[in-house]
């Protein structure tokens, strides 16, 4: 029995490119890539040192963290909920590391427990979120406070000096135009993305997010894959919390609460729908680079730092007008 | 529940045997700054006696939970409060309520700006602090002693922050006119913005000769920044706050000196004040805490008398208490 | 309204009540569907059909009562459960994911993977083409496997969900109205579809509102009337205007 | 041809009382309540001066202006959007109104030209939304940043002192345990409730936020209903900058990250699905109220700043938790 | 095939075409809608019903051609538009909002209020009891219209928006497969509704996979297949079989 009956929709003429141009993922990734472009475009023509190595390679290391936290976000959007908390934890983590390292565990040690705490924090968001049944954004707005707060307490609200050749080695070295941190993102990218396409795992993360009653209905945990995603994510930003530690070489229980939202911004740009259901990893870390590219570039421009708020919100939003290509 | 005890925002008031119960609220407890000011409140406080309750914003740009915080404790029986409020006028709710009341206010750091004490009816008995615009002036001579000449950038807090402005403000008074400034940017009082940001101004201005850092986390970013572009010694960096760890930096030659403002003994003095102005004495409307600049040949002193300054300074509420 | 030989039942539903708030939609219902034949549900709307649906493929779970499948008590509290189990549904709202293709619907928790655990990753050449094979045998025009469900049109859509539960080895096919959306050449192609299930020795229970259907296909029809299972019948013995009676009332079980 | 035939569904027994109880917006109302009592009964306990009658009176004061901003997000998310900028906006508003009022303008033309700045931005945002089809996120991301720097331009990056007997007054006498900004508060709250469920506007918003494709279908244009939403957001931004400036006395243009995320949460703790379709007034006042009673009440019983916020975090979560009720 | 007496049709749609993409889910599509009678239109899945039922409620503008509504060119650029002009559509995924109650739903963008412009106060009052009216002359057992949509049965849902469409004054009321989810008695009921309408004046276009029920009710058939419209029947001139096989393709035009 083949299909003979196929009349009704004329074959496309040229399925595999015609199809991709149609498909609303294709232009969001493009979307930030374009904003990208054009930023750097614009950049150069009024500084020339925006595209000196040194300059790109300062960007790439500075987007590492940022591209890492949204990697994380990415799959708790996907699954239609939101993690408030990536940047409170990702401080968290850094401190549970400086304690650990004036304690004097060694520094493999050290950077798994920062990674445990992540781990455990995001695990204790996802059940509270799957078990539960509570809205995402409340639990993790919730642990966003409790996790600042840990860290206060933690680190009796002071920074910790962590001096180590290795960390400090990691965060200022790497391979050509290419520092280890930017690489690790890379590396970090390159297995969510498979995880997200080419496994089970990932489909079922889609599948949960586009439509819990049907994902529930074939047999799929959503409370497991939400459990799943905030532990990525929790794990993400523990790990994010040692690349800050060997970035300003201490640990501060100060965080910075504009980084979540940050988060959020690049996973959006990158062209993920924040109902859940679709997602892309390339595009968040395109969305991560356009929002370090345009503090950098505007910096490097001398653009007054009353301005600056402007310009970004200015740039935020052109960028997505973009996706308005999107079907 | 409002305590009719003790009365009178003066000295002159209140039972003189009873010691004064003291409430404090602060700026921010996310900076060691002000962690280092309620250690010298306790610290003031231990001494005189008393147990003072302390609360701070959740954050410093928390004004209006500042004002929540001050009207929540201005209901409750205390005699004394001590402010440092975020803003000029953020306070003016919760002071024209102690107003009402006639408790003491003893206002530190921070000043309230008299138009605002004056709609509230409240005279603060004393302003004890410094200025910040006097510490930022220091840096920006430490400065001018530092390179005579060239281009030197500002790392602010978060724009518009009132601390970060005024600091800055007399970073750039103080300054000769070889030395200029060519660019000032935010980084949000965080110090791995600060790091990224003096990175990219180190880029756009290759000539640059010192960054002046309005407080000593952030500078401890720049620090790294000028390390990592190779530039150590080169570029000269001054921060503000001097917290410990600020000190052994300038020890060690990372950071070129940093304008220690002692937070510990403004919040000493502070309780201090209470103490005095329950036994009856006239406190002096103004005293000028110490502020003094850390280069790397005073650091040693520095760190050893670390939360305390190393040199000699004026303490009138000490001696009323004597 | 027992079961009659407890160890031939595939599915033996006992007394099983089940409440939404103050609206109870199941009342003691009580059926038993023999393995091999086509079973019929007849009612009219809001008759709790659905629902019992979605109790015996672990969505709901009773308030009360038992189910049996195969002879021992199911306590299905995950629609994984049921699957697992060996039942597959085809539910009234379709329970497809809008977002994802075709073939990642028909495969969706059942994915084909290359290599083990958690290393496993997918076989997307092999569910494509497998998927093509699965919608070819319905005749519905599809326009790709690749294509997301969002663009179907609604009987489309119905045909892909037909397609998943048919598509896998079970011992039961429930299909809540599958028939509802489609063209005359597609439900002939269903009721053909229902029909081979029989043949290879599936179970099917059949959801319709369409008589000749019933008549056409089923082997036994009960009958639900207001959350209650009010009659049973062998379509051999009886008429579509008995059935008709039955659900509206006018004749008494 | 009445309803003979209604057999099925048997007649509930008491309709009025056991629909509320099964109505999920009920079971919410309950929750913000049954944790804003709870909160009192332990903050009674450990201090007792916390129902007194100056503390209770204070509470009210420092509620005033997050009821006012989550009355305004509950529209937005009401139509399954947000409104991320309504903190900033405030700060804008309430710089617009320094400003004016250094030029020497009346007072009350500076409270109209709050009102303005705040109806503008947020016009300026649904209109994005709507006409630029770009999503809600990413539009008021932008314009939070964007009303930041218009913020700091127009005050030159400096607080202005706004004294005025009036504000003064305003701000500090009420009528009894009420001050005014509280009453305002409430008025607003009373005709909101009205306008969402007893007018047209309001039936539409909740149908653009459950169903656009349906509320398409019926002829509703849900582009105006954006534009709609986020223009009452911005207005009562608008409003509370009036508020905040003569709650500080002065006009600060550093604004308030965390405001925005709380009236989200206030909304949320309210019982409002982010999802939009559905919305109470009630339920966000009284959320709006369990933030501000907590941190008062944490304040009050003396807990040591490093742990007020893990306390907010388990305190919100908790809340939440109660929230499981829901159908 | 263009219509025939322009003066005479109510609505005539002239070499309409629309794509999605790639999908040309309408191609130069020409039919006519006589006042007072009951068209049908039939066709395959995906052969572009939906899609043209929604070039005339508004929802999609077509690529190209026009269509008349009344002699006058009708630019619907939304579903208002189409509304005010006098069309009613019962859409196929039934455009009701799930957490507004029955009675919400039935007067959504037409609500009932007291007062004037924008101090208008919601009668909710006078929406229940006309609301409990229409329900109840469709006999469908919707537990109450004050309870949410969310909870209804398919069939209950469908009863919804067919009492929504018919419940007010139209020219013209669109009904894409009224009765698929709908029970016997139910059907009945809703067929016995259209021919009301139909007597009262209003067209009807009544599109149905149920062929039985096209002969039963229908004036005029068009029959449209792989998004073209292939032929118009008058009911009294054609027979089932001729249908089917215009639908298949086994018989051309
Ligand atoms: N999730 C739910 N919440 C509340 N009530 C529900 C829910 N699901 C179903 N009901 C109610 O239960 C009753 C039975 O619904 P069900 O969907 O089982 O009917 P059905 O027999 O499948 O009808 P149809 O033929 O119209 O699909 C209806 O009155 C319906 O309103
Ligand atoms: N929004 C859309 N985007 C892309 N393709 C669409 C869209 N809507 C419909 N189509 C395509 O257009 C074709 C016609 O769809 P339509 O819904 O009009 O069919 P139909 O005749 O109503 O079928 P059915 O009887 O199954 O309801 C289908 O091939 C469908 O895939
Ligand atoms: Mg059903
Ligand atoms: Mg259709």
């Amino acid at each position: 029995m083949t299909a003979t009956t196929v009349e009704a929709p004329p074959a496309p003429p040229a399925p595999a490119r015609s199809q991709r141009l149609r498909d609303p993922a294709f232009w969001a990734d493009w979307a930030a890539l374009v904003g990208l472009i054009g930023l750097t475009i614009v950049f150069q023509a009024l500084n020339s040192t925006f595209l000196s190595y040194g300059n790109v390679q300062s960007i790439l290391v500075a987007a590492a963290i940022l591209i890492i936290l949204s990697i994380g976000q990415t799959f708790t959007i996907a699954t239609g909920g939101i993690d408030l908390s990536v940047a409170s934890v990702m401080t968290f983590a850094a401190c549970a590391f400086g304690w650990a390292f004036t304690q004097g565990w060694a520094l493999p040690l050290c950077m798994v427990l920062a990674v445990v705490t992540g781990l455990v924090f995001g695990a204790v968001n996802g059940a509270l979120i799957a078990k539960g049944r509570i809205p995402d954004f409340v639990v993790t707005l919730g642990s966003l406070s409790a996790a600042s707060g840990l860290a206060l307490i933690l680190a009796d609200g002071k920074p910790t000096t962590v001096i180590s050749p290795f960390l400090l080695k990691f965060s200022t070295r790497g391979i050509g135009l290419f520092g280890w941190t930017f690489l690790l993102a890379v590396v970090i990218a390159v297995i969510t993305h498979v995880v997200l396409f080419n496994t089970r795992f990932g489909t079922h993360v889609l599948a949960a997010g586009g439509s819990p009653e049907a994902a529930t209905a074939t047999g799929i945990s959503t409370a497991r894959i939400k459990i799943a995603v905030y532990t990525v994510s929790g794990v993400l930003a523990g790990l994010s919390g040692i690349l800050l530690v060997a970035r300003i070489g201490a640990s501060s229980p100060a965080a910075d609460t504009t980084m979540t939202l940050n988060t959020v911004a690049a996973v959006v740009l990158g062209g993920v729908s924040l109902l859940g259901g679709r997602a892309t990893i390339v595009g968040p870390v395109l969305g991560a680079l356009v929002l370090t590219v345009l503090v950098n570039g505007l910096t490097l421009v001398g653009v007054s730092q009353f301005y600056q708020p402007l310009a970004v919100g200015i740039v935020v939003v052109l960028a997505a007008l973009l996706m308005r290509f999107q079907k | 529940a409002c305590g009719s005890s003790s009365s009178g925002s003066g000295p002159a008031s209140g039972d003189p045997a009873k010691p004064a119960k003291v409430a404090a609220v602060i700026k921010g407890l996310d900076n060691p700054f002000f962690q280092t000011m309620e250690d010298g409140i306790k610290a003031g406080a231990s001494t005189a006696g008393i147990d003072p309750t302390i609360q701070a914003a959740n954050s410093i740009t928390d004004t209006t939970g500042q004002a929540d915080k001050l009207t929540a404790l201005a209901g409750q029986d205390f005699s004394c409060y001590v402010v440092n409020p975020i803003t000029g006028t953020n306070l003016v709710q919760g002071l024209a309520k102690l107003a009402a009341a006639k408790k003491t206010i003893v206002n530190i750091d921070s000043p309230v700006e008299e138009e605002a004490a004056q709609a509230a009816g409240a005279t603060p008995a004393t302003y004890i602090g410094t200025d910040n615009v006097a510490a930022g002036r220091l840096a920006g001579q430490e400065m001018v002693k530092q390179i005579t000449s060239g281009e030197v950038a500002v790392i602010g807090g978060t724009s518009g922050d009132v601390t970060s402005g005024k600091r800055v403000e007399g970073f750039t008074s103080g300054l000769s006119s070889s030395v200029k400034v060519v660019q000032e940017v935010a980084a949000d009082w965080n110090r791995e913005k600060a790091l990224t940001q003096a990175t990219t101004v180190l880029r756009a201005h290759p000539d640059l000769k010192g960054f002046y850092v309005a407080n000593d986390d952030m500078a401890l970013g720049v620090v790294r920044a000028v390390e990592n572009a190779g530039k150590t010694g080169d570029v000269k960096v001054i921060g503000t706050d001097g917290v410990e760890e600020a000190l052994t930096s300038v020890k060690d030659g990372g950071l070129t000196a940093t304008v220690a403002q002692y937070p510990y003994t403004i919040g000493e003095m502070g309780v201090e004040a209470c103490a005095a102005a329950a036994a009856g004495k006239t406190l002096p409307t103004t005293v000028n805490a110490p502020v003094e600049l850390v280069t790397q040949d005073v650091a040693d002193q520095a760190l050893k008398a670390t939360p305390k300054p190393f040199g000699d300074y004026e303490d009138p509420i000490a001696d009323l208490l004597k | 309204m027992t079961a009659t030989t407890v160890t031939h039942d595939l599915v033996s539903v006992e007394n099983v009540s089940l409440s939404f708030g103050s609206v109870r939609a199941l009342r003691d219902v009580s059926l038993t569907l023999q393995p091999g034949e086509i079973t019929a549900l007849v009612g009219d709307n809001g008759a709790g059909k659905s629902t019992l649906v979605r109790c015996l493929s672990g969505i709901h779970r009773p308030d009360d009562g038992t189910v049996r499948f195969d002879g021992q008590p199911a306590h299905f509290s995950t629609p994984e459960d049921a699957r697992n189990a060996g039942i597959e549904t085809v539910h009234q709202n379709l329970a497809l994911v809008e977002d994802l293709t075709v073939w990642q619907n028909l495969f969706l928790n059942r994915e084909i993977v290359h290599g083990f655990g958690p290393l496993a990753i997918l076989d997307k050449r092999a569910m494509k083409r497998e998927a093509q094979r699965m919608v070819s045998t319905l005749a519905v025009n599809v326009p790709s496997v690749t294509s997301t469900v969002r663009r179907l049109s609604g009987g489309q859509r119905q045909a892909v969900s037909i397609c998943r539960a048919a598509g896998f080895s079970s011992k039961l096919v429930i299909m809540d109205e599958p028939t509802a959306a489609l063209g005359v050449q597609e439900t002939e192609r269903v009721e053909k579809l229902i029909t081979k299930l029989r043949e290879d020795g599936h179970a099917v229970l059949l959801i319709s509102h369409n008589f000749a259907q019933v008549m056409r296909l089923a082997d036994h029809v009960w009958v639900m009337r207001a959350g209650r299972c009010v009659a049973g019948r062998r379509i051999a013995q009886t008429t579509g205007e008995e059935i008709v009676a039955l659900i509206t009332g006018a004749q008494q079980s």
